[in-house]
């Protein structure tokens, strides 16, 4: 009893810090998910969209936009900022796509795979070009302020307020999210193009088009989750290894699947801040990845997937 | 056997080795020398990594990890056992190969990019493990003090000599995996990249050749470790890196898929490649990437392919010269 | 095999086209990381370094000719460092070389430095840099063990007893943990918790609380600038109360910066700081200031001041043979660089044998104390 | 016939990768008929319907739907031009439910809200198991069901030709008649019906007429009744000897 005393608000404290991971490892995951949804492959560079993401919000747009709007709006900013960095991230991804997936979509997935490497590489050196090598700090609508509550009288909880928006935001954000793909006409077309191509031409929808904007889509659900962690974390070309994790996060849930991505994000968030804290901090990253191989040989599809793995 | 009798992969194999022999004495400065042994050294990792990447067609992830084993089995075995350079030269083999077979074994149900991620996870697991290891690996430290080899009354401790040995060690091994690739087990490989359940309807077993494909690609990667530790003198953990993993699956990328030549011309050409262009400053490896994707976007067949064309361009013009002249 | 010569005859061409001659103006190389995880430090670096070829070579050159400083990437890996020392010594012929500040890369390339007798001017800080006392190295920084016996007195000085040690898994980190340990023996005590991380790590919630369940009352951290900045953010949520004494990298303009004020009221050791009022620090500053925009750190004043020590012992010896560099550089004495340091290279090839212990303050790393080493 | 044909294909020649598929073929569907193309696998059925979809481009010939040419058209717009087809296997979406997938079908149909929902309401008449299962997936209705949908869905656009690709393959014969008799409906509400069919016996059934395909050649055309009865068509494709 003692010993659960003694824990447990560290346990709660951690797990608030991990689900907040987990949501930005879900998002990046989701995005994961619709690109091999629609055209059966992994983009490899996903990850340094996270970062790209950061460094147009929180280098870009950030100043600019409190220029525009003067002292004491810190509110608007944010969020005007944070459109900006979608309209951005929507050209990335439209962009990349145009690039490193639409020349070769006839090829096999394995070439396709390592043009995403490169472009993965492209991305993180352009940034050293585009906006230097420091790492750029930002303070988001929080900064880093936090609050504590009491734990059943037994020990106190900090919370960063990052952590709480992070998860409201991506709980607002999944709701329009599935209100877009059930209601809209684009929804409904992305969706039919991921469960069939041919069928989804036939029905006289232009799959390309279609193909492009859920790259694009996809390029915004990462570079929002770089929006987002941009005040916890620093925005450096390094964040791009998110991408692993994220990956990870999409094969526990299981791969091509919306509520798996999340799931999967959320507990690979909490597996990462645990094992860090009650096995080993240095080996945490290696954890996660004994649990990915254990996943992938005792349960491949995942939590919610289909007893099917994908084919190459 | 006349030399009219080879195929145009194994004239343009032959020609390959013959230029990196002349190539040698021919570049004057060592800085350059040296990032040519480099690439010898990536070469014979890249050949290795064409038995799964290429033949096999899995995706292969975790390449500087059975390099990181090799260089670290070799370092461990010479420096702390003081074993004789070539038992840990096959110490390096024996580790990496039972490492190919370690992760053989249980990610042979996977595929694609399932095994991409598998096996980019298990890299990560050996870099980390050989970074924080510190009571057996020396962790950040690294091991230094390497030695280079000898054969009999042959030193090869200068580099010049170390330049042949290795190239005479990647020219054997290309060797060998010509052959393999020509016999049955090539036949079955390549079946199994083509179609799995196919192969499986023939009577092949593709579990075991996955098996195979992963311990020899092992080996590859072993004598590669070991040869890269004792180019280096010197290895540290921070070098094994996914992003190296990635290196080497372009090199083989970008040479041309499935054809030894192209993996020892795009291994050759990808060390050579960041060097040349360091004149670029902070640009050069953003330019780096881009010129990988342009290549891999506008010749998916990578510089073999380039070649094939190129030869039959020239071959057709030389024709077509030799033609006029009869007329005439 | 005609083919095969044409072949031929193009790389030759190409090999041909990067050679090249005339010889006359001095070269010195510097190696920094200038892309991947470690450019920020390159990036400082390679601001200094160049900003003392400009102010050589527009002082008239040294010796009457022009001064050209090299400076090549080693993405602070051992693989490229090697290649770019190779590049800077067959490619470029320089007299020495400044670098790398990552200690992993001067291990990496010491041997074949030794081997060809190039002096190097290492700026990274492991012990294991010049413990050999090899006549060709040099280190123009603080070493490990000087920084760590400066915070452990700095913590013992504020009357702190339970220390507790965080560190990078980096060469930097763990010998900065080893020299730690070493110096709190020294004084007859050991650390109540260790706690490791791996460079590119961002929540370090864990380890913190590591700290907080071993009651440390101070936490020493030995690591690099962005994760220096994030566990001084952390820290402040998690260990209330507790003092924080940082690695160098605490004391830079940038990581406070970084912390967004979560720096206040920490120690720091560096041999540097922009508080120092020292003429030379300040109108360099001041210079540095305007031609980048930002300020000098660490490393700008070093690899400025390592470029300086090469051209003075060129000076000396008359020559820019680099044995000629080498021995006029272990007869420099007490040469006054920007940084606020004077330099005189010891019996193993050290420079900077005192450091200061900084507390942040109003965003300044305001000088505490001086330790001397 | 008299009038012009709605579709006519002038000697179409097609590839897939390095194989010729169509070595020429030569047909012509006129308004508010049923027409069958009958033939074993890979005669190039299915070729000839995806190069009339623009999905795969003929290497050389002609399609003229309309009196315009099709060549070079992309998929989307040859559909809202008015032909549209229903693919092999159905292909119907399955994590969409059926309304879903009947407002896919509609996708061409721009704007007027109300047309749709009256072509849907007509689907609906035509099937009515449609209507009962309108919130369920597409992919938990049964094979027959998930026909119905694929032509239903089909229909959606409001074709003047509608492309039906082997609609009985994989049915119980119960179903099969269904289907087909959905067919003659579809006619009269005036639809022209391309028809592909390995069931060659019920597709003449319905047919006024019918093409024969061997190895990318139209070996064969007539009216359906004469085809019935033709020897060589008995012995291969009808299995009376």
């Amino acid at each position: 009893m003692d010993f659960l005393a003694e824990q447990l608000p560290i346990v709660v404290q951690q797990l608030i810090a991990g689900l907040a991971y987990g949501c930005i490892y879900g998002l990046v995951a989701l995005g994961y998910n619709f690109i091999w949804n629609a055209v059966g492959i992994v983009n490899l560079a996903q990850g340094d969209f996270v970062m790209v993401g950061g460094y147009l919000y929180a280098a870009s747009f950030v100043p600019v936009v409190a220029s525009w709007l003067g002292p004491g709006s810190a509110g608007s900013s944010f969020w005007t900022a944070l459109l900006l960095t979608a309209v951005g991230m929507v050209l990335v991804g439209m962009v990349s796509q145009r690039i490193v997936y639409y020349p070769l979509r006839a090829s096999h997935p394995r070439t396709i795979m390592i043009s995403t490497m490169a472009l993965s590489i492209f991305l993180k050196n352009f940034a050293i070009v585009a906006w230097g090598t420091y790492p750029v700090a930002t303070s988001g609508l929080f900064g880093q302020k936090w609050f504590r509550f009491d734990l059943f009288g037994l020990g106190t909880v900090t919370v960063l307020y990052q952590y709480v928006f992070i998860l409201v935001f991506t709980a607002i954000l999944l709701v329009v999210q599935s209100a877009f793909f059930s209601r809209t006409r684009l929804g409904r077309s992305m969706r039919a193009v991921a469960q069939d191509q041919l069928a989804a031409s036939l029905m006289g929808i232009n799959t390309p088009l279609i193909i492009a904007i859920t790259f694009a889509y996809a390029s915004i659900l990462a570079g929002v989750a770089g929006v987002l962690l941009a005040p916890i974390f620093l925005v450096s070309q390094a964040m791009g290894s998110i991408g692993l994790k994220a990956y990870t996060a999409s094969i526990v849930g299981g791969f091509g699947n919306v509520i798996g991505a999340l799931v999967g994000g959320l507990l690979v968030g909490s597996i990462e801040v645990l094992s860090a804290s009650y096995v080993s901090s240095v080996y945490k990253d290696a954890i996660v990845f004994v649990v990915l191989i254990a996943f992938l040989l005792l349960r491949p599809q995942g939590l919610f997937g289909k007893k099917v793995i994908g084919s190459l | 056997m006349g030399i009219r009798s080879l195929s145009m992969k194994d004239k343009t194999l032959i020609g390959i080795i013959l230029v990196l022999a002349a190539l040698y004495p021919l570049i004057t400065n060592s800085y350059m020398k040296f990032v040519l042994m480099t690439g010898i050294v990536n070469a014979l990792l890249v050949v290795g990594l064409h038995f799964i990447f290429g033949l096999t067609g899995q995706l292969h992830m975790a390449m500087a990890a059975f390099w990181g084993v090799g260089s670290y089995a070799f370092a461990l075995a010479v420096t702390r056992l003081s074993w004789p350079y070539w038992l840990g030269v096959f110490a390096a083999i024996v580790a990496v190969g039972l490492l190919g077979l370690l992760l053989g074994f249980p990610t042979l149900r996977l595929k694609g990019f399932y095994l991409a991620i598998t096996t980019i996870g298990f890299g990560e697991i050996v870099r980390l493990i050989l970074l924080n290891w510190a009571p057996v690996t020396g962790g950040v430290f690294g091991v230094a003090g390497l030695p280079r080899p000898t054969i009999g009354p042959l030193q090869f401790g200068k580099n010049q000599p170390f330049y042949y040995l290795l190239l005479a060690i990647l020219a054997l091994l290309t060797l060998a995996a010509r052959m393999i690739e020509h016999s049955k087990y090539g036949a079955a490989f390549r079946a199994v990249h083509d179609d799995e359940l196919a192969a499986e309807a023939v009577g092949l077993d593709p579990t075991r050749l996955k098996i195979l494909a992963f311990v020899l690609c092992g080996v590859y990667a072993g004598i590669g470790g070991a040869m890269y530790a004792s180019l280096m003198q010197y290895i540290s953990p921070e070098v094994y890196t996914l992003e190296r993993s990635q290196m080497l699956a372009m090199m083989l990328v970008i040479g041309g898929m499935g054809s030894l030549p192209g993996a020892i011309m795009g291994s050759v050409l990808l060390t050579f490649l960041p060097e040349v262009l360091r004149f670029l400053q902070q640009w050069y490896l953003a330019v780096y990437g881009a010129i990988v994707i342009v290549i891999i976007v506008y010749r998916p067949t990578g510089l073999w392919g380039i070649w094939v064309r190129a030869t039959e361009w020239i071959a057709t013009l030389l024709k077509r010269r030799g033609d006029t002249r009869g007329a005439a | 095999m005609r083919r095969l010569m044409m072949a031929l005859v193009t790389i030759m061409v190409i090999f041909s086209l990067s050679a090249y001659g005339a010889d006359n103006p001095i070269r010195i190389g510097g190696l920094a990381a200038l892309t991947g995880g470690a450019s920020m430090q390159g990036q400082q670096a390679r601001e200094g370094a160049l900003m003392a070829m400009e102010d050589l070579n527009a002082a008239g050159g040294v010796l009457g000719r022009e001064v050209q400083v090299f400076m090549e990437d080693s993405q602070g890996v051992a693989t490229a460092a090697v290649n770019a020392f190779r590049k800077l010594m067959d490619d470029r012929k320089v007299c020495a070389v400044i670098g790398d500040h990552q200690s992993t890369a001067v291990l990496a390339f010491k041997p074949i430095a030794i081997q060809n007798g190039i002096p190097v001017l290492a700026t990274g800080s492991a012990m294991a840099v010049t413990e050999d006392a090899n006549p060709w190295i040099f280190r123009v920084r603080e070493y490990d063990s000087l920084a760590a016996t400066a915070l452990v007195n700095a913590a013992i000085k504020e009357g702190y007893k339970k220390i507790g040690i965080f560190h990078n898994t980096d060469q930097f980190g763990v010998g900065g943990r080893d020299n730690v340990i070493a110096a709190m023996k020294a004084v007859g005590m050991a650390p109540v918790a260790t706690a490791g991380h791996n460079t590119g790590d961002k929540d370090f919630t864990a380890q913190l609380l590591s700290f907080r369940r071993a009651g440390a009352d101070a936490i020493i951290v030995f690591t690099h600038n962005e994760e220096q900045a994030l566990i001084c953010r952390q820290f402040d949520q998690l260990l209330p109360g507790v003092a924080y004494f940082g690695s160098m990298s605490l004391s830079q303009t940038s990581t406070i910066q970084m912390a967004q004020g979560a720096a206040e009221g920490k120690y720091s050791a560096t041999p540097y700081t922009l508080t120092n009022m020292d003429a030379r620090v300040q109108e360099f500053a001041a210079r540095y200031r305007a031609k980048y925009g930002h300020d000098p750190e660490l490393f700008s004043v070093l690899y400025y001041d390592a470029v300086m020590m090469v051209a003075e012992a060129v000076k000396m010896g008359n020559s820019d043979a680099p044995l000629s560099v080498r021995d006029n550089l272990h007869k420099i004495k007490d040469f006054p660089g920007v940084s606020g340091l004077n330099y005189t290279f010891n019996a193993i090839g050290e420079a900077v044998n005192e450091i200061f212990i900084v507390k942040i303050e109003g965003g300044q790393p305001k000088a505490a104390f001086k330790i001397q080493g | 016939m008299g009038a012009e044909p709605l579709l006519k294909l002038t000697d179409v020649k097609s590839c897939y990768g390095n194989i010729q598929a169509l070595h020429g073929i030569s047909l012509e569907v006129y308004p508010n008929e049923v027409v069958c193309l009958i033939g074993s696998n890979g005669a190039g059925k299915t070729t000839t319907l995806m190069n009339i979809m623009g999905v795969v481009r003929p290497t050389c010939g002609e399609i003229v739907f309309a009196g315009k040419r099709l060549n070079g058209l992309a998929t989307p717009r040859i559909v809202s031009m008015g032909i549209s087809c229903v693919p092999e296997g159905r292909r119907i979406f399955p994590a969409l439910t059926v309304e879903e997938n009947l407002q896919m079908g509609a996708y061409t149909q721009r704007g007027a809200t109300s047309e749709i929902e009256e072509t849907m309401s007509w689907v609906y008449e035509l099937f009515p198991i449609l209507k009962e299962r309108r919130t369920q997936m597409g992919g938990t209705l049964s094979g027959g069901q998930q026909q119905m949908l694929a032509v239903g869905r089909g229909l959606m656009a409001r074709p003047r030709i509608m492309l039906l690709d082997e609609p009985s393959l994989g049915l119980a014969p119960l179903l099969v008649e269904q289907v087909l008799g959905a067919v003659t409906r579809i006619k009269q509400e005036g639809v022209t019906v391309l028809l592909v069919e390995q069931n060659a016996l019920a597709a003449l059934e319905i047919s006024e007429r019918g093409y024969v395909l061997e190895n990318g050649n139209v070996v064969l055309t007539d009216k359906a009744s004469a085809l019935i009865d033709n020897e060589t068509v008995r012995k291969s494709y009808l299995g009376q000897e």
